[in-house]
């Protein structure tokens, strides 16, 4: 049985990505833990920083790839890329739900509360909404084939919708309340901006480790039902394989 | 140039495989009787000729034209008779023949589609809702759909159920008039006996596979 | 065959089959209506209190009567498996699309315009004497609503638990739609001068627009195999 | 070498280095951490270096903390405490604001004085948006780097993978 060669590619690749994963993040958490110094304005709580955003950026990276991803699937149609989707959409509704739950826990100390109608809280928790009824819809069908084709309508269509949230959420919020401390507010300090790309750039080398190590998690199940079929039906009609 | 040519059409649901390389060739004014159980794929195989699907593996050609890529254009050539009747519950019979046409660009005048509902002896019943409509009256209709159109690649599953004799007969002799046309039909039955006048080869799918049988093996409990 | 043509026969079918059965229309008045009952039994509201909450309460009504319309305006294709004969028609899907989306316009709209002199009463609206950009209004969000749901009702109708799925994936793509329309809503309502809920339709206008020229194109997707 | 072996090894390895780096981390804070409440001072009279945390009283503040140079009255549970501060340039100098001052304790003047104006630190919510942010992530990443490696194992044994 012959692997994809997209697999064997991710295969040759995965571990030069996941060291680089580690070692940036490890860098990027020694200088955003001890070697970065705190805010003027927010002291320590800055530091939380150096986690939530490059998971927001990453998250946001995750969209644009599973976009990406679905419009290549559907022009392909190969099966591998299918894979992929799938992987990014788990992966990327991980980042997203993370992304949120640290953006919770820097609006505590930063607004006093842990939920704001800020309009990037509303538009991360709309995008995981969104990341969900994707993983959702893909339970929902029996046909391969079709789940593909819809779970990538799905993407695309969450894609060209997104900026217009955003849009509309950032209008509607700066109508009804004067702009709350925004999390831009935080001036990036020279110290500050080296733990920030470090941290944002093993966030994306994690991100694609995550993708390469899910694909082929998705694939290799893929292959095991397919290899399973040709067994069954062997043994259903001896005749009409030989 | 064939009408029809399969190549290695596979399709696969999971782990089960419904047809495996299927290697099908079909020239115009040929009709071919498909036998097998229920489950063999007939009805799978009908629904990738009928651009309904995409088969898992494989290609086929239809008048010589890419069943991947030149959809539109096969469907305008084609007509699949299938266990749904394609019908609207709340449009009289006149109505569902007038759209159900209206979508592939034939717009016949009242005065044939009354001529095509008699013929197919429904013509007392063109102005009533299809709700009322008994199994084998839609089937009548589907025939008069069949005769309006008149589409070059005819996909029959299960012509003749639900029909009576007289209806069978109908059905039947359409199918000759069609293929002496020049038309190329494959009818997927489990009453061959019924498709045996207007049959000209005869084939059987088992577990997926497709095999020729002569047309004496044609018979109705495909044991071959 | 002319694209205007398929357009015209796809929603004189639908029109057709709706007056004959006034399945969808009657369900979706009669669920608006319920739904609008318990809200103004939920909120015993002055009138002052009313004009905060009304445009939200409308387009909670509106856009969950809008599922029920949408939904129906596929599932109504299943029987007989009318949903094949229409994939199989060799027309162009962008052609079946925008029929469908005229029809689920015209059905949501015409349930709005009814339900509008009922909300005036249940909830004491002073009526502002020039209705035609809340009408405006409301002919937009619709719009924006059936584009995006038409594409969403062909898709859920070929999966399983399909009268769940429709919600779910169609109401968080919407949310733009949602808050444009209570904004704009509710200007149009109070008799704010137009410049200061004009941006709100004109966001609606650009999202019917952006996600009606997509929705076109991906339709071809679920249609096709 | 056993490729499920080998993905234990790496794991250990990154998880030796990260507890490494949180006990460094912790040290570090912990040293900053250690203070005073001002009824501490009053009654202990510590020499040298310390830092005392506390919230200013409300009217007791006198000078411009934004020239550099202000005096105020730090509230504990129990006492106060009153600081002089001669240092940089200071913007959170305001009633009811935790602060942490650092400096040292002049018993002869009875005046705590600080050189150094802080805003109290939050560990608690930095290591909480650590934690929930790496712990799913390293969770997930390792549970499916498991999973595949058993699936390529099966492959190899399994009789289902015999080349077709």
């Amino acid at each position: 049985m012959t692997i994809h060669r997209v697999i064997r590619g991710v295969q040759r690749y995965q571990g030069w990505v996941g060291g680089g994963a580690a070692l940036c993040l490890l860098a990027g958490l020694y200088l955003g833990l001890l070697g970065s110094p705190p805010d003027y304005v927010q002291g320590e709580v800055v530091r939380i920083m150096y986690i939530h955003v490059p998971l927001a950026h990453t998250a946001l990276l995750g969209y644009t790839v599973l976009a990406g991803g679905s419009v290549w699937y559907l022009w392909k149609r190969d099966p591998v890329v299918d894979n992929m989707c799938h992987a990014v959409a788990a992966i990327s509704a991980c980042f997203t739900a993370l992304a949120t739950a640290t953006g919770m826990i820097w609006g505590k100390p930063t607004w006093d509360a842990w939920w704001t109608w800020d309009a990037r809280l509303t538009s991360f928790a709309v995008l995981l909404l969104i990341l969900l009824g994707y993983l959702m819809l893909r339970t929902m069908i029996d046909d391969p084939d079709k789940e593909a084709r819809y779970a990538a309508v799905l993407a695309i269509l969450g894609f060209v919708d997104l900026p217009i949230v955003h849009f509309s959420v950032e209008w509607w919020r700066t109508l009804h309340q004067p702009q709350s401390i925004s999390l831009r507010g935080v001036s990036i300090a020279s110290g500050m901006l080296a733990p920030l790309v470090l941290m944002s750039l093993g966030m994306s080398l994690l991100f694609s480790y995550m993708l390469m190590i899910r694909t082929q998690l998705l694939y290799l199940h893929r292959l095991l039902d397919a290899k399973k079929g040709r067994l069954l039906s062997r043994f259903h009609a001896p005749n009409a394989d030989s | 140039m064939n009408a029809i040519a399969c190549h290695g059409i596979s399709q696969s649901y999971g782990q089960y495989r419904v047809l495996r390389d299927i290697d099908l060739t079909l020239a115009r004014g040929e009709c071919l009787t498909l036998l097998g159980p229920n489950g063999a794929g007939k009805t799978t195989l009908l629904n990738i000729l009928a651009t309904l699907q995409r088969p898992s593996e494989g290609y086929y050609e239809m008048l010589g034209m890419n069943g991947r890529t030149d959809r539109d254009a096969i469907r305008a050539r084609l007509m699949l008779l299938a266990h749904g009747a394609h019908v609207y519950d709340d449009l009289n019979a006149r109505e569902n023949l007038a759209f159900a046409l209206a979508l592939r660009d034939t717009h016949p005048t009242d005065r044939d589609i009354k001529l095509a509902l008699d013929r197919v002896r429904i013509g007392a019943f063109a102005d009533m809702k299809i709700r009322h409509y008994s199994a084998g009256m839609k089937k009548r209709l589907a025939l008069a759909k069949l005769m309006l159109a008149r589409p070059d690649v005819l996909l029959l599953d299960e012509p003749f159920t639900a029909l009576d004799p007289d209806g069978a007969a109908l059905m039947r002799d359409h199918i000759g008039e069609r293929v002496a046309d020049n038309a190329a039909v494959i009818i997927a039955t489990h009453d061959p006996d019924k498709a045996r006048p207007v049959t000209t080869r005869a084939g059987q799918l088992r577990h997926g596979a497709f095999r020729e049988i002569a047309l004496e093996d044609l018979r109705a409990d495909g044991a071959v | 065959m002319a694209p205007f043509k398929t357009i015209r026969w796809i929603v004189w079918k639908d029109v057709v089959i709706e007056l004959r059965s006034r399945e969808t229309l009657a369900s979706m008045a009669f669920f608006a209506l319920i739904v609008l009952l318990i809200f103004s039994f939920s909120f015993s509201m002055d009138q002052r209190a009313a004009h905060e909450v009304i445009a939200g309460i409308i387009w909670v009504a509106f856009a969950f009567t809008g599922m029920i319309g949408l939904g129906k305006s596929f599932s109504a294709e299943l029987p007989h498996d009318c949903l094949d004969a229409l994939r199989m028609a060799p027309v162009s899907r962008g052609a079946i699309y925008l029929g469908k989306v005229a029809a689920n316009v015209a059905f949501l709209f015409a349930v709005e315009i009814l339900l509008f002199p009922m909300l005036v009463i249940l909830f004491n609206l002073d009526v502002v004497e020039d209705l035609s950009l809340l009408l405006v209004t409301f002919f937009l969000a619709t719009v924006g609503l059936a584009a995006v749901g038409t594409l969403f009702a062909a898709l859920t109708v070929q999966i399983r638990a399909r009268e769940v799925m429709l919600p779910i994936l169609l109401l968080p793509m919407v949310v733009p739609v949602m808050i444009a329309a209570v904004e704009a809503t509710k200007g149009a309502l109070n008799g704010d001068p137009p410049s200061l809920y004009g941006p709100w339709l004109e966001l609606l206008a650009i999202f019917d627009v952006v996600l009606t020229i997509a929705s076109f194109w991906l339709f071809d997707v679920v249609m096709d195999a | 070498m056993n490729p499920l072996r080998l993905l234990y090894l790496r794991w250990s390895v990154v998880l030796v280095a990260v507890m490494g780096l949180a006990a460094l981390t912790a040290q570090h804070y912990r040293d900053h951490l250690a203070g005073f409440v001002p009824q501490e001072v009053t009654r202990e009279a510590p020499a040298g270096d310390i830092r005392v945390a506390g919230m200013v009283q409300r009217g007791t503040v006198t000078g411009n903390a934004r020239a550099g140079h202000a005096a105020f009255q730090l509230m504990g549970r129990e006492a106060s405490l009153p600081v002089v501060y001669e240092g940089p340039p200071q913007d959170n100098l305001r009633a009811f604001k935790t602060l942490v001052v650092i400096g040292a304790w002049d018993a002869s003047a009875g005046v705590f004085r600080a050189r150094e104006i802080g805003i109290v630190p939050n560990y608690g919510f930095v290591a909480g948006a650590y934690l929930v942010g790496l712990l799913p992530l390293a969770l997930l990443v390792f549970a499916m780097s498991r999973r595949v490696n058993l699936l390529y194992e099966d492959m190899k044994t399994s009789a289902l993978y015999q080349e077709d």
